[in-house]
This record gives C-alpha cells, structure tokens and sequence, in this order.
C-alpha cells in the first residue's frame, strides 16, 4: 500500500505531535474546522485527538454529502424507488440514511422497491443496459470529487443512445459551504461559531484545484489549508495552520501537493461544466438554502434528468424534531450535546444522517469516539 | 467524504479504462478523467475512476518535510529542556 | 424392470418442482445424487432418521443455514463452506465433531450439474474432515422464492470431560489469540460479487478447526472461550465475548494479521477488515501464562501458521472492545450496524 | 448506557438486511426474539453450540427444511410444522427426541410481527413436546430471493435398547397400520392456497408422534417399521417401504380412514388422497399377531383414535404396493409422479 | 358425497357383472371404445376390468384433450411463455406434457418462464386484473365440456375492458373424432380398427345432448351409449352396448340420464357460439387434420385472441419418433405394444402425453394396469 | 376428460355466482352457464364453473335400474345354475 501507509506511520506521527506542541500557544485555544468527513474519520479513526495538546480543538463541518443532503431530496428517492417501478442505483453510504418517518432506502427496499447499490456510475449504466424494458435512475450524491463521474455516465448514456437510464442530481459544491458557515449569522439562543482556521478538503481539491479557496481566505479572513485524509496529513495541517494563526496570516496552502495542484484536474471540470450548471439556490441539510451551492442537469441533457422525466409528488418532509444534526453540521454543537445521541440514536437506529454516514461526526463519536475516559481506563489497567 | 486512493495503473485497456493494482488486487477503472495515463503511474482512485495523478515526488517531499518538523520539534525540546533547567 | 429404473439427467438437467414432490423423480435425486456421493454406512440406513452409536460424554450440537452469493469462489463453495462453518460450530464449543446432516433448499431451474458438483464438494469436505454426513432433506421451491441453493447444516459432537469452553469465561488478566489473518473469506466473495468485481489471488480460508482444536486443548485443557470470527468478523466475535462475559478486550492493531489483499481491497471499498467474515480461523482466549504453549500449538498446525497473541481481557463495565492502533491513538471497535457496504465516503 | 440498548421493533418492523449482518440488529432478533420465547438453559449458554447431557443408547438424528405456503393455515404455521417435523422422523426410528435446532432463513422485507408469531408457536410446540430448541441460526436472503421465511430443523435423539426399527424390515405377512385419517394436512393448506381457495373445518393434522410411538414400543418393542406419511402421502410412504424392503404391499381400500372433506376436496380437484400429505400420522408395520395389540393402545392415545389395519405385506418381486378397491378391483398404488397438481380431466 | 358415492357401490357392481356375464355371447368378442379418458380412468381405477368377462374388451379412444394436442400448439405456448415475458396460465393437466425435445411447460417455468397453474378461467382473470402491466395468456385445452367457461372468461374480460387478458384457444369437438376414427383409414401395415360399440362422453354430452351423436351412430351403424363417469355407470353402459350388439341396433342410448338430457345445456352453447367459431381444420395428435373438429376466437374478440396479439414462429415440432401415442389414439394399439412404454417411458419421464394425463390410456396401465399378474399373484398370496 | 362432480347448492351469490357443498368443502363456482339454480339443487362442477343441473329422480332411476338388472341377472344365473344342474 504504498504512498498510503506511509502517512499512518505511528513514529512521524509523535514527530509531529512534538512539534505540533511545540507550536501552539499553551494561552489561546486553537478552533480548527476540518471541512471534510474524511478528516473526521482520520482524526477518530486513528486517534489524532489523543496526540494533539488540549487546546486544539477540532470542529467538525459540513463536508459529508449524505448529511447534508436534505430529508426531502432522501424522500424524492424513496418515492420514485416504491412508486415509478424503477431500477434506483446509488452508492452504499446512502442505503441506511433514514428519510422521513424513519424510511430510509433499505426499508424501501425490504417494501419491495428495486434499490441496488452501485460501486460506480459505470455499475449503474451497466444495469440499465442489462434491463432495457426497466427504466434505471443514479442518485447522484457527493461535492465535486463525486460529480465527474456523474457527468461521464451521462455523456455515455447519450452516445449509446440509452434511454432507459437517468440521473437524479444532488451535486453539492464546498465553497460556497465554507462562505455560508464563515458567513452564516448564528441562531437566535444560539452561541456563535468559533472557527480559526479550516482543515480544506483533499480530494475535492484535486478536482477543483486549491486557488478556489483563495476568495473565502481573503474574504473572510481565515486560514486554510488543504489536507491530506491520512492522519499524518491531518497533523502536519494542524502544524501548518497553527503556524498561520500565530503568525496572524490566512492564505490557503496546500499540504496536500502530492495529489492537489492550483488549478486542480482540467479535464473533470470541463466534463462536468458540460453537462452540469449551477442551481440558483440549494437545500443544504444544517445549513438551509445556500445560493449557487448545487448543480442540476443542463437543459441539453434533459432526457437523462430524472427530475424532469418522473413526476415527484410535493411531499411534507420531516426530519427527527431533536436531532441536532443542522447544529452540528454548522460546527455550532458537538454529537454528545444532542439528547438522542447515544440513547434513541444510535448507529443501529440513527435518527440523522449524521449517525448514519461512517463520515458523519455523530457515528464517529459513537463508534471512535464515545467514551474516552473508558478508552483511557482500559488503556491504563492494560499498562 | 470522497473516499478515494492512490494505486498503481498496471495497464490500459479499452475504451478509456485502465487496471490499477493495490497489493494483489487489480480493478478495472474509467480513465475519462485523465488526460493522459501510463502504466506505472499512481493515480487517485474515487467510485470506479482515476481522479487524479499521484506526484510521487511530491508524496516524498511531504514525508520528507513531516520528518523535519519533527526533528526541528525534537531540537526545540531539547532547547526547551534546557532552558528549563537554566531556570531552575 | 423395478419401479426404480429411471435417471436423474445431471449433464443437461436443471431442478423443478418435480424434484420436490414427494414423488420418484425427487427419490431418484436423492439416490442418484445424495446418497451416491455422500455415502456412508449410516446414511445407508434410508431412513429419515439415522441411527449412530456415540461415545459417553456430554453432546454438543449447532446449526447453520448457507446462504452465500456466489455459490461457487475462490477457495471454496457453498458445499464445503456449509460442512466447515456447522463443523467449526462444535468445535469452538472443545468437542469433537460426529456426524452432520444437510437441507437443502432448490429453486426451481438450478442446474443439476451445479447441484452435483456442490454435492461432490461437501462429500469431500466430510470425508476429509472426517465427519460423516448421516441424514438429509430436501425441498424444491418456485423461481424467485429461492437462490439457487441453501444448505443447513447441523450437527453432534461429544465434549471431553474436563472441557468447558464459553464466551462467558472470558476473564480479565487472559491473553486473546487469533489463529492466522483476518477478512481473506469476505475479501474473497466480494471478488467475485457482480458490480464490485476485481482481481485477487486470495482465496477464501474456509477450513474445518477441529484438528487444530483438538492439538489445542490437547496442550491446554483448561481453554476458556473459543470462536470462530465468520458473519461480522473479528469485531463482532470480540463484541459477543465482552458482551457474554461482561469483560473488556483491549487489541493491539499492530498484532492482528491481515492478508496484504484484504488491506488493499478494503482500502479501495471502504470497509474495516475487522468487520470481514472469515470461515477458517478461530479466536482463543486462554490464561496468559497459557499463551505461549498455545501459540506455540497452533503455529505447527497448517491452520494456524501465522497465530498471533492480539490482545487481553480486560475490566470493563462496559465490556467494551478497545483498540490500540498503530498510529498511537486509541478507537473503540464497536458492533457492526447492519452489512458494511462498499462507500463512497 | 451498554453497546447493546436498543430494541426490535416486532409491531410494524420487518426483515431488513442489517438483521442478517452479523451486526448488532442481528443479535438484537436473535436475543428479543429466539432467544426470548425459545429460551431455555441450554439455550441460554448463549453459544453458536449447545452443550447438555445425553442418556446412554445409540444416538439418532435427522433434518427436514420446511418451505410451506401460506405459512400459516389451519390446525398450524410453519413454526409448529417445523418442530413436529423433526421430532416425528426421529420417533419413526423408535427414539427419544432430546433436543431441536432451528435454522431460519428470512426474506428480507417479512414482517417482524409475524415471525414473532411463528417464533412463539414453535416454542409452545417444542414445550408442549418437552423438547427443547438448543441452538440456533438466522440468516437474511435479498426480497425476491426467499419466501416469507423458510425454517429448517434439526434433531438429536436416543434409542432405547433393543429397539430396531427401519424401513428395511417389513416382511411378508406383517400387519400395516395406520394411526388416523389420511390427507387432513395437504386438504388444510390447499385450502389456503390463491386461486383455490375453497371453506372447509378441516385442520391440518399437524402433531409430535413421539408420545405415542413410546406407548408402542412399550407395549410391542419388535415393531418393525414405523413412517410418518408426509410428503407424497401414504403410497409414497409405503412405495419407500416397498422399495427399502423387497417385499410388497397389499391394501384394503376400504379399512383406510379417509375424512368427509378431504374426499370431497380430493373430489373436486382431482387428487387422490392416498397422495396427500400428512403431518401427524405414522405408518406401523408389526408382527400380524401383535396387530390388535397394537391397535389397542394406539386407539386409546389421542393421536391414534382412528387406527386401522388398512393391509399387509406380501412376497412381490417387484415390491409394488397394491391396493383391492372397495369396488371390487385391484389397481397398483405407484409412486407418485411429480407433484399431484389440481386438474381438469 | 351424495350421487357419487352410490355409484361406486361394490356389492352393485357385482351385480352388474352377473348381469354383464349374462348378456355376452361368450362365442364372440365385443371391442366397445371408452371414448373419454374419464371412462378409461375409472375403469383402471376401480378394476372394472376384473369384473367383465374376457371378451369384453375396451379400446382407448381419443377422447383426452390434452393426449390429442398436437405438440405444435405446445410448444406455441411454451414459446409465448419463454420469449414474450407474458403469463401463461393454464389447467395443471397441460404443466408435464412433453413438446419438441421433451420441454414441458414445468421446464420452461423452470427457465424462468411464468407460467401459473389455474383452476378455472375466473382465476386467470384475476390474475390479469391484478398484473394491468403483464400480458396474461390462458391457455386453453378441452372439449365441449371445458369450452364455455372459457367463453364466458373472454366476454367477461371484454365487458370489464381487461386489455391485457387473450385466449391461446385449442378446444376441440368430440363428434367430427368420432366420426374419423369410424371412418379413418389403416395407416398401411396397420391392422383397421375394430370397434362394435361407444361409451359416449359423459360430461361433453351434458353441454351438447346426447343427440349430438346421432349422425354417427346412424351413418356408421355403431351402437354409441352416453355413460357417466362412475365405474357402476361405465358397467351398466356397457351392458347396455352389449345389448344393442347382440340385438343388431345402433342407436344413441342414454345412460347418464341425471345429466345429460337430449338437447344439452342451450345456454352454455349460446354463449360459446357468440364468442368461438368453427376452424375448418385442425390438427388432432394421432388423428391428423380433421375437417370442422375444432374452434377459434371470432373475428368480433379478435382483441383477446392470443394467435392475432402475438407474433409465433413458425417451428418444426418434433415428436418422439417411436411414441405410439398416435396409433394409441386411434385405438389401434395398447400402450403395452409401445416399445417405449416402462423402460424410457414413464410418468415421471414421458415421452409422449399419454404418458402424462392422468386420462391417458398410457398413464392409466402404467399406473392402474401395468403387471397385473403380479396384482394377482399379491391377491393370491394375501388371500 | 373432463373432470367434474355433482355438488349441493347452498347459497346463491353475487355476479353469477353460487356457493356449492361437497361434505364439508364450501367452493364458490360460477353460475353464468346456468338459466336457473336454486339453493338446495346438485350441480355438476366443472373448472370452477356449475355446468348442469342433476336430476335426483333420475339418478334414484339409475340406481334402481342397476339393482334390477342384478335382480334380473342373479335370477338368470339361478336358473341357469338349476338348468346345468339338471343338464349334469
Ligand atoms: S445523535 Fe442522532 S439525533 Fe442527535 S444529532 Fe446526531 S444524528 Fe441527529
Ligand atoms: S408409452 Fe410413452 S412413448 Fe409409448 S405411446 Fe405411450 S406416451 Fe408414447
Ligand atoms: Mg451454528
Ligand atoms: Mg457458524
Ligand atoms: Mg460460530
Ligand atoms: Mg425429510
Ligand atoms: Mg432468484
Ligand atoms: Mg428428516
Ligand atoms: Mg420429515
Ligand atoms: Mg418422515
Ligand atoms: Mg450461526
Ligand atoms: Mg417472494
């Protein structure tokens, strides 16, 4: 596994550990937000925490698709799994998330609904290939890293001339995110979010290249640096936006170099501009309509649009009434400070998205995170 | 999110895919993506395609840079110790 | 002529619902494939029942229904897969396998020479195994009400005296073994599986653990908890531990063996070999001052090579499985929540 | 706060595929569900194996996989059938059942409600039979991949000495009996099938027989060969006797007990009762003199009120069963040729 | 079981045999065709033949729908049920019969084909009524008897607008049979048929009147005796032929008078006449091409007739070479006389469709009559 | 051919249709081929559908006729049995 086990070697990560204690001020607290998921899961996975002093705090983001995709889009699919008699397609994370009334895609399924989980959009076209009486729809999740390939199954869809395949669109986009959470005014009661530097993402950025973050760095006045997802590249990050905070800088750089350029993949980003454009406005589960956040499927490629090829009844979605999900998702509240966590939801029974997606901050505290001192104790009596 | 990883393309094949290799495991992967691929590069692998190259200069040059942060903390310390010591 | 005299069609024939109405086409596919492959002098008795004598000792029995897709992978097949995981049942309780039985479940349209060659297989399996399969059953249900095939197992076997293994006798202070790498059987289906296929030399490590069980409590007798780590993988096998036992169990990652495909395959899916099934290793969990001779035991049988110590029982009220992880930090290795699935992120 | 605090949800749950997983929801079922109602101590070890004490005597075991539609019918479910399955066959070789287990194979999407139904009748079943189910398994097959629930089982049981009873010991001049009516079963559930359907009080005989084969061995311990006609019905029970013997069978059509609608439905469909599926009557072949001693204790169980002599066993080359018709006739009673379907002409 | 019972009464049938034994001439034979294979079913049975004297012998007419449909119109619907994703629904009797290279419609069911047994037409309406998305065929087979109530099914559908429910009509007319066998020319090396007598079709007659059989009973001279299908009722019949014989006349009698009256059921032939016409050819297994013998779907319900919805190809069916079905038929062999007949023949691998219905007259020896020495010999033994 | 068997009506139903007995089986069965049923009539099922009525005088006929062709033939026979008696 090489150029991955490298950066999860246990040695460079107490190199990095001193130095990050050497760096960071004992008298202020460091508020780092890391965007992504995948930083989530590095830093439960593997125990960052345990190797970073108290004052760095990290803040978890937005940066899941499955969370912040909102419930009525979840029942959108539902709806046209269980009545449209289509073959729906969607990756696995997307299977567990409960929608409204708790009905996620694998009820549907149970219910009698043709859900299959792909690997790839290339799975997907090969399905509605398989099946030309049946009519097969990809819902499409994920932030720009994920849209390429959605772009690529359509133009495919087109030259072959199949006409049973289309896409449901939920594209999201980062920047705009980190505008809106930087930007966002608090709720009332509620404290406002504290944010010193922000972890940016690493293989959005490969897509997207790092100079996109460049406006929301100047504009808002806060670091980034965009950051590997092993956990070494979460710790020299951390180093690295310490440093700019103490030194009251806040340009975007880039740690991530072995993968993420400047003006990051061309070619992706021409393929998705060809067949995606931009959302007026979009729902973001947490952190409600956000201008210019979203892509739909341009008017060209309207026969591949699910949207417009099935009639999606106007729906009441609901999502769980005390699931602090959209607190957490704005880096406003942690997992344990929601009343369900732990006790009605759990991983088994997630009321939240959070809860389900395995980059969701609330399943990482559970199933990494969740009782620490347990950790220590057992750590201490195995000593 | 975006759960992707780099492998090794070990050949390419037809109709913009190529095979990349992980340990023994081999998978077949769109190259729509990329504008250009050869065998023996690494390439960042996310739902079925090849996202991205690999720089596999880079990848050393950040181990490198991780050590010496390091070491620079250790030498810090050190220092630190020291002064500790002075002072007390 | 008899009223006997005609032939299951194997080369060309698929099953229907003939092959399960109680009537002469279902008992020639019982003659001409069960009995034919299976044989043995108790299965020969005919009966629906099957009459074997058993040496004194307290009896153990299990039961496991197969129902794996594909039916046929690398390293194995629903056939031998269904002998090994009833025989490993018994084994993890100490005791010496005696006999199995086998249902069948046949969707209308499996082809016969699938059928036979799965048949041949689990014949092997027990005859290597040493286990005679000694009664059987089988049904037919309508395409689309069934998958090809599903094999229940069951079966008896007597515990020496002196023996009594538990996940409940897990004990703070004891050393956790594990027989050899984690996820290769898993790793191994889903190669196979259609939409996520991809190339592996790994071959699944479906084997039955009652010789090597046998060398191991030969050497230590006073073995507290056996498992086999198959559906849910090590995590789970840990979890029911802790959970049986009210103990914790704290692992070493570094310790725990991982085939370098298993690595690479759940790296590329996104899945946590600690979660992968496998159906030929087994987890010990002994006094450690025990261990050594154990570990000793087991790596000088061929299913137990790359045995390794992984970890201890801890105190818990919790009876949490903790994990030391390579990088220094620490992470709870909790229960699975339903299937893993491939993801994306 | 414990890793295991959740709970099933049996009132509008169903099978999804995370119950089969080998997660926590999978433990959940198996605890609040099998475990709760089936629950006894061996069962409560908790193990994938049971461990209990067995008497002396020479073991017997047998399996049969249940797969019925509707699953639940008239005088039974599936839950019921599946434990008088097993535990007949191995009253059929003449022993003591000891213990059961249950292996369950659930479609996805089934309700949870019902399976708890079918769960709690098969444990009022096996207490009722003063057996207990001892291990068990559960595994979760894909919509479109099963049928609601298949349970399959499996049975230990011990011989008393001197008892020897096979199929293979029928001779010329023994006395065949039978315990009742024939094809209350098979009428029962075809009564419930879509598209035919018809009303009727008829319910399926569906019974544990080991409490009046004891009674029989008891009284006559030499009985020679004791069957359950289930699948196929009596001819095909007897045809197997026929065929395992060498000898042949001559019946009376007249001494067998038929019941009012089960020849009215026979009637209508086009089926012949002698084909029917039985699930709680027993076939007993006996020294002609120890016929009426027999007769006399199985008519005062209550399981074996209606026994007859219904023939005998005679010397045939070809061990055919034959039957002399109430009318007058003879006609051979051949095995029958694939499934008995309703028919028109 | 009122008016069916009675009329299996041993202690009656022994009367009748004295009766019979009475009236036969013992200096000739009487070769009296059971036309249905109802009759040939009770006579083997209930052993009706250990009753009659040695020369009365029955021959096996033509008279079971299913032994006489020429393998063509099998493998026709074998064809619509494997390739044009349609449900076939059809009587049990027609799931076993062997067509080309012995696929049977239980084999095709087996291939994935959906096929669905049914009791009545009412229930393959309701099968369409609940699949208003599936194309559901009846595939319909018999006589006089079977065809109104698939009449009634087509006017049913019609009046309910049910577009998705057609006829694969196959029914056939028991008279222009009989006249062709009376008729039929030896094929060469084939001895001619001698038949002095009919049991006429017990429950045909009840739909067309035993008049029906008139023509044939004057223009061939052959005695013809409606008989019901109980072995008392195929006794007394039989008796009455032996009458007609010994006295010379050939007239149609009446034995199933508690049925069958002279006219028939007026209505039920209304009804089949508004819907069905007369085919001016068709082809009957063992028969050949008898003119007027069989009906099809009016031009008017065109709609609902499955031969005008779906497009079958032409095919070359093949029967069992050495299958003596064919001459079976015609009452020129036995069963016994097929090479085939217990070794590569058998229920549970027929190689023709006598071998199958339970009506047919190979099913029957096999079943009924194969070996009755041995029926003799266990007599003998037992008594 | 054509298998059908003579059951009792016991109640007259919607849309041309009639509930039959045979023993204890209940079975609806259409009566479109039917002018007129009544509760109490034996009906000749077939395929779900009641084809004719049976007449029960008829069939007490039937039976009678049997027995008396017995009657007829037993007596023949006796004195058949006297005449080769007395031709022995
Ligand atoms: S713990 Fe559950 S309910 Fe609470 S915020 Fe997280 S997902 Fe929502
Ligand atoms: S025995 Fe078989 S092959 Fe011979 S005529 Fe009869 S059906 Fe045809
Ligand atoms: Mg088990
Ligand atoms: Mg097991
Ligand atoms: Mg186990
Ligand atoms: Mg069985
Ligand atoms: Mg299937
Ligand atoms: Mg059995
Ligand atoms: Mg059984
Ligand atoms: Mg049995
Ligand atoms: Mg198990
Ligand atoms: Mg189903």
């Amino acid at each position: 596994m090489k150029y991955i086990r490298e950066f999860r070697d246990g040695n460079l990560a107490q190199k990095l550990a001193k130095a990050i204690r050497q760096e960071a001020d004992p008298d202020r607290r460091y508020h780092l937000m890391e965007f992504c998921g995948g930083h989530t899961h590095a830093i439960f996975r593997y125990g960052v925490q345990d190797l970073v002093p108290e004052n760095v705090e990290y803040v978890h983001g937005p940066g899941c698709p499955v969370c912040v995709l909102p419930v009525r889009r979840l029942d959108d699919a539902v709806e046209l799994a269980l009545t449209q008699n289509v073959i729906l397609t969607t990756y696995g994370d997307m299977m567990r998330v409960p929608g409204t009334k708790q009905k996620s895609l694998i009820r549907a399924k149970a219910e009698g609904a043709d859900i299959r989980m792909v690997y790839s959009t290339q799975d997907a076209l090969k399905i509605a290939r398989e099946n030309p009486d049946r009519q097969v729809v990809f819902f499409a999740i994920g932030f720009e890293t994920t849209t390429p390939p959605t772009a690529v199954a359509i133009l495919q869809a087109r030259a072959e001339g199949l006409r049973n395949f289309s896409v449901f669109c939920n594209h999201v986009l980062t920047p705009p995110a980190i505008a809106h959470i930087v930007n966002a005014p608090s709720e009332p009661g509620e404290d406002p979010v504290r944010i010193d530097g922000f972890l940016g993402p690493s293989h959005v950025s490969s897509v997207i290249g790092w100079a996109s973050y460049e406006p929301a760095a100047r504009d808002f006045r806060k670091p980034v640096v965009i950051a590997g997802f092993e956990p070494l590249d979460v710790m020299q990050s951390t180093l690295m936006l310490i440093r700019q905070i103490n030194e009251g800088r806040h340009v975007v750089e880039n740690q991530y170099t072995r993968v993420v350029t400047k003006e990051g993949n061309r070619k992706a980003q021409a393929l998705a501009a060809e067949v995606l454009e931009l959302r007026k406005v979009f729902e973001w589960r947490g952190l409600g309509y956000v201008p210019d956040s979203a892509l739909r499927i341009r008017e060209a490629f309207a026969e591949f649009d699910a949207e417009k090829r099935f009639a999606l009844s106007p729906k009441e979605s609901r999502e769980v009434k005390s699931c602090e999900c959209p607190a957490i998702l704005r880096g406003v509240k942690k997992p344990t400070e929601c009343k369900l966590f732990g006790t009605v939801c759990t991983p088994d029974n997630p009321m939240g998205a959070c809860m389900v997606s395995s980059e969701g901050a609330c399943a990482a505290y559970w199933t990494y995170g969740r009782k620490r001192e347990a950790v220590l104790a057992a750590k201490g009596a195995a000593a | 999110m975006c759960l992707a990883i780099p492998a090794r393309v070990v050949s390419i094949d037809d109709d913009a895919m190529a095979t990349v290799a992980l340990e023994g495991i081999r998978k077949p992967v769109s190259t729509a993506l990329l504008d250009e691929v050869a065998v023996g590069d690494y390439v960042l692998v996310h739902v079925g395609y090849a996202l991205h190259k690999l720089s596999e200069e880079e990848a050393e040059r950040t181990l490198r840079l991780m050590a010496e942060a390091g070491v620079l903390a250790e030498e810090l310390e050190e220092m630190a110790g020291e002064g500790a010591e002075a002072g007390a | 002529m008899t009223s006997m005299d005609t032939q299951t069609r194997f080369r060309t024939g698929a099953v229907d619902m003939t092959h399960g109405g109680g009537g002469r086409a279902m008992t020639e596919l019982i003659k001409d494939l069960f009995h034919r492959h299976l044989k043995n002098p108790i299965l020969d008795q005919g009966h629906d029942a099957a009459v074997f004598d058993a040496p004194p000792g307290r009896l153990v029995m299990s039961t496991d229904a197969h129902v794996i897709s594909p039916l046929f992978f690398p390293g194995g097949d629903i056939g031998a897969l269904s002998v090994h995981g009833t025989l490993n049942d018994i084994a993890m309780a100490g005791a010496k396998p005696l006999s199995l039985t086998a249902s069948f479940i046949l969707e209308e349209g499996f082809p016969l020479a699938d059928l036979e060659r799965i048949v041949m297989s689990m014949a092997r399996t027990a005859r290597e195994a040493g286990v005679p399969v000694v009664s059987g059953d089988t049904k037919v249900v309508e395409k689309g009400k069934g998958d090809g095939v599903f094999i229940t197992t069951a079966g008896v076997g007597v515990l020496p005296e002196g023996v009594t293994i538990s996940p409940a006798a897990a004990k703070p202070g004891q050393a956790v073994l594990l027989s050899g790498t984690i996820g290769d059987h898993g790793v191994a289906i889903l190669s196979k599986r259609e939409n996520l296929e991809f190339e592996t030399e790994l071959r699944s490590d479906s084997a039955a653990l009652h010789g090597l069980v046998a060398d191991m409590i030969a050497a230590v007798p006073g073995i507290a908890v056996l498992r086999d780590p198959t559906r849910g993988g090590l995590a789970t096998a840990l979890n029911e531990i802790a959970h049986a036992s009210g103990a914790g169990v704290l692992l070493q990652e570094e310790a725990i063996p991982v085939a370098p495909d298993v690595e690479g395959a759940c790296e590329l899916l996104g899945l946590d070999p600690l979660y992968v099934a496998n159906e030929g290793k087994l987890v010990c969990i002994c006094e450690a001052a025990d261990a050594g001779r154990l570990l000793e035991v087991m790596r000088s049988h061929p299913l137990g090579r790359q045995a390794a110590r992984i970890g201890e029982i801890v105190e818990d009220p919790d009876h949490m499985v903790i994990m030391q992880t390579a990088f220094g930090g620490a992470r709870v290795v909790d229960w699975l929540s339903g299937e893993q699935l491939p993801r994306i992120c």
